[in-house]
């Protein structure tokens, strides 16, 4: 068991010096890859995947960064975000909608998701009550920009919160999300109704 | 009564069976046929919702919010002198076969009642009826929404 | 599977003669209702589930409930019954793929 | 004996919370209220087969009865200080580990044979979720009791709770984050508990409803990790998604163990009854 721990701390170790945001490292993929890892091993590495800025969450207090100044960190945060073409106002709002959560599926939305702990569209009960609702977010006169940032990161705005990275981590694309900013600028949408 | 579900069984078996053999009959059980609340009264009570009389003897008690369609407790009462009652039939509209269960009961049963747990495709009402032994059908129902639940 | 159709019956320990009392039951059925897909391989996977369960006390009979695929897995039943003597609640359960079962509970009245 | 007395009470008590419900509309739901008014679910019959099972003899004749007494005799309270450092095997097991280990070592189960052990792993197995359902039931009513006495139980509590409060995947998850920050809050409609503060281990395994299966904690663990989106390289290519950490492996049991030593003194009632 000892040498599990330890063979997991060096490879975060290792992983920890190489630090960088996931979507850069996607463009150098490794050699190694071809190689069948087994379940065990891939596991130790995905837990040693965690980031520089996930380490500094990882306190009990969980949502005070740990060693990292909240400045650098946030300044740090947006500099990863990543702005599309097209501007952060997307021109798909039924895309939007649906990676927002889908309405013929209750909210439900692989994607987004973003019902699990917002409430918005009145017709979908099952929200959550984690994040502030967003009936009426378009109303509120807040900047589509900040809209983008946080949702594509909102550590930038808001370090260690709970809300999850989303375009950090590649879970939304870029373009996606401009969809969603729109859904939720939309005057037309069931948020804003 | 009991011809007529038997009937009905065999033909739901027999379609089955069917559309387990590959490739056969794919594109008719993509679309399961749904059976409309009123078609499954009228099979099983021979009368169609219109012939049903609201009556506050019978309780149902059932959640107002479901997490689970898969799961929903259904408590059925009546305060009904078990031997007038000939049997409890239970539907919950939104299903592809709305009817549920049928209870007959007897004067050995003391009280009107029975629980379950049933599926509900959607929300819905869950329906319950008492088929009197003169003949006469009351009935009551309750919406119970169905959601997605946990992190969905 | 040896599972399907285990069944556990609950009823109240002692009975006074002539009390309504409640007689629970849970049988291990998977119920299905023919029109789900196996996630893997994409077939339909056949209806089963339980079509009718007898309850008889000394052989007469108490109630029988007819049941369809809309009925939860692993389900659940729940009837009242008044019981006048001590004696044998016979509970026979049958499936529409010919599966049939039975359970007998002691019912003591004092 | 106690069992019957059981049905008996359980019996009344559903008819005085019956009554006693108001039909007062809720917005959240009552949907597990009414489940558990019903008063018996089908994680009862699983003990039923639990207890059938271990009578049953293993390959080489022995059933886990030859060891541990009839209807588990000497089992009862062994439930309630697990996970724990056994010698035999010489590791920290929690109750699933324990019966692998005992199936395989004493019992005649060859654990290199892939069909047993993916009998074993299935959840709907007859093998680990019915006798570790049933066993823990032999504890019921009893205190929860976890003692870090062996070195190894205290490496692997650390390590447990350095585990709950690790922030990573691709949803930027801890375990602490939901069940600990936001503890109380409601996910969709799902309120969220704090196993830790509130000693919720209790009811563990537990037949959740919106599976339609008997959990155990091992289950409950690494399903939890299922949400992380955990990834080697990057979460959008399915092959390098990590799901779940391997089951019986210490990750798992680090986690069981921080939870349950916070729920020592709570009172074993199993089966639960969950969503």
């Amino acid at each position: 068991m000892k040498k599990v721990f330890l063979a997991g701390a060096m490879v975060g170790l290792g992983l920890l010096v190489a630090c960088q945001p996931a979507a850069q490292q996607a463009e150098a993929p490794k050699k190694a890859e071809k190689k069948k890892l087994s379940k065990t091993e891939k596991f130790r590495i995905a837990l040693s995947n965690q980031d520089k800025y996930q380490k500094a969450c990882s306190n009990p207090t969980q949502l005070v960064p740990e060693g990292i100044d909240i400045e650098t960190f946030k300044k740090d945060m947006l500099a990863t975000v990543k702005f599309p073409e097209g501007g952060v106002v997307g021109k798909n709002i039924a895309r939007g909608e649906k990676l927002f959560g889908d309405p013929k599926k209750g909210g439900k939305s692989r994607r987004g998701n973003c019902y699990a702990c917002h409430c918005g569209d009145p017709k979908i009960i099952a929200c959550g009550n984690i994040g502030p609702s967003l009936r009426g977010y378009g109303k509120r006169g807040i900047d589509p920009k900040d809209t983008y940032i946080r949702i594509y990161n909102s550590w930038a705005q808001n370090p260690c919160s709970v809300m999850p990275r989303l375009g950090y981590h590649g879970v939304l694309k870029p373009e996606e999300i401009a969809d969603i900013v729109a859904y939720m600028h939309d005057p037309n949408s069931p948020l804003n109704k | 009564m009991i011809t007529r579900r038997d009937l009905f069984k065999v033909a739901g078996v027999g379609a089955v069976a069917l559309t387990v053999a590959p490739g056969m009959v794919r594109e008719s059980f993509g679309a399961p046929k749904k059976i409309s609340i009123d078609d499954a009264l009228k099979e099983h009570l021979g009368t169609g919702l219109s012939g049903l009389k609201e009556s506050n003897l019978i309780h149902i008690k059932a959640p107002t919010i479901a997490e689970s369609g898969a799961n929903v407790p259904v408590q059925v009462s009546a305060n009904i002198p078990v031997d007038q009652v000939e049997a409890l039939y239970i539907f919950a509209d939104a299903n592809f076969n709305p009817w549920v269960a049928t209870v007959e009961f007897t004067p050995m049963n003391g009280e009107v009642f029975f629980a379950t747990r049933i599926k509900l495709a959607k929300t819905s009402p869950v329906r319950a009826v008492v088929k009197m032994k003169d003949g006469s059908l009351l009935a009551a129902s309750k919406e119970v929404k169905v959601t997605v639940g946990g992190c969905g | 599977m040896a599972r399907i159709g285990r069944a556990i019956v609950r009823v109240p320990r002692r009975i006074s003669k002539g009390q309504v009392f409640k007689v629970q039951m849970v049988i291990t059925h998977p119920m299905e209702t023919g029109f789900r897909k196996d996630k893997k391989t994409g077939k339909v996977i056949p209806a089963h589930y339980i079509t009718k369960v007898e309850f008889l006390f000394n052989g007469k009979k108490v109630t029988t409930l007819h049941t369809g695929a809309g009925v939860s897995k692993n389900p659940y039943f729940a009837v009242k019954m008044k019981a006048t003597e001590s004696g044998t609640l016979t509970i026979k359960y049958e499936d529409n793929k010919g599966g049939k079962w039975s359970k007998e509970v002691k019912i003591n009245v004092s | 004996m106690k069992k019957r007395a059981f049905f008996v009470s359980a019996v009344l008590a559903g008819g005085a919370v019956f009554t006693a419900v108001s039909l007062a509309q809720q917005q959240l739901p009552t949907h597990l209220k009414e489940l558990l008014e019903l008063g018996m679910h089908p994680g009862h019959a699983f003990i039923d087969e639990g207890r059938e099972m271990f009578h049953k003899p293993g390959p080489n004749g022995k059933s886990c009865a030859t060891c541990h007494g009839q209807d588990g005799k000497k089992l009862e309270g062994a439930y309630a200080k697990m996970p724990r450092y056994y010698k035999d095997i010489d590791r920290v097991a929690d109750i699933d580990t324990r019966i692998l280990a005992c199936m395989t070592k004493y019992m005649g189960y060859n654990a290199k044979d892939k069909k047993f052990k993916k009998k074993f792993n299935k959840w709907s197995g007859p093998y680990r979720v019915p006798l570790a359902t049933y066993v823990a039931s032999l504890s019921n009513g009893m205190k929860i009791n976890v003692q870090l006495d062996d070195p190894q139980e205290k490496k692997l509590y650390e390590y447990g709770k350095k585990l709950w409060y690790m922030r990573v995947g691709a949803r930027d998850f801890s375990c602490g984050i939901c069940h600990t920050v936001l503890a109380g809050k409601r996910i969709r409609l799902q309120g969220l508990p704090d196993p830790v503060k509130n000693k919720l281990y209790t009811h563990w395994p537990a037949y959740r409803f919106g599976s339609d299966r008997m959990w155990t904690m091992e289950d409950r663990v690494r399903s939890c990790w299922k949400a992380y989106l955990l990834y080697v390289k990057q979460w959008h290519q399915k092959k390098d998604w990590v799901k779940k950490p391997p089951p019986y492996s210490d990750w798992v049991i680090a986690l069981e163990l921080y939870m349950k030593k916070a729920a020592n003194g709570a009172t074993v009632e199993v089966p639960g009854l969950l969503r």
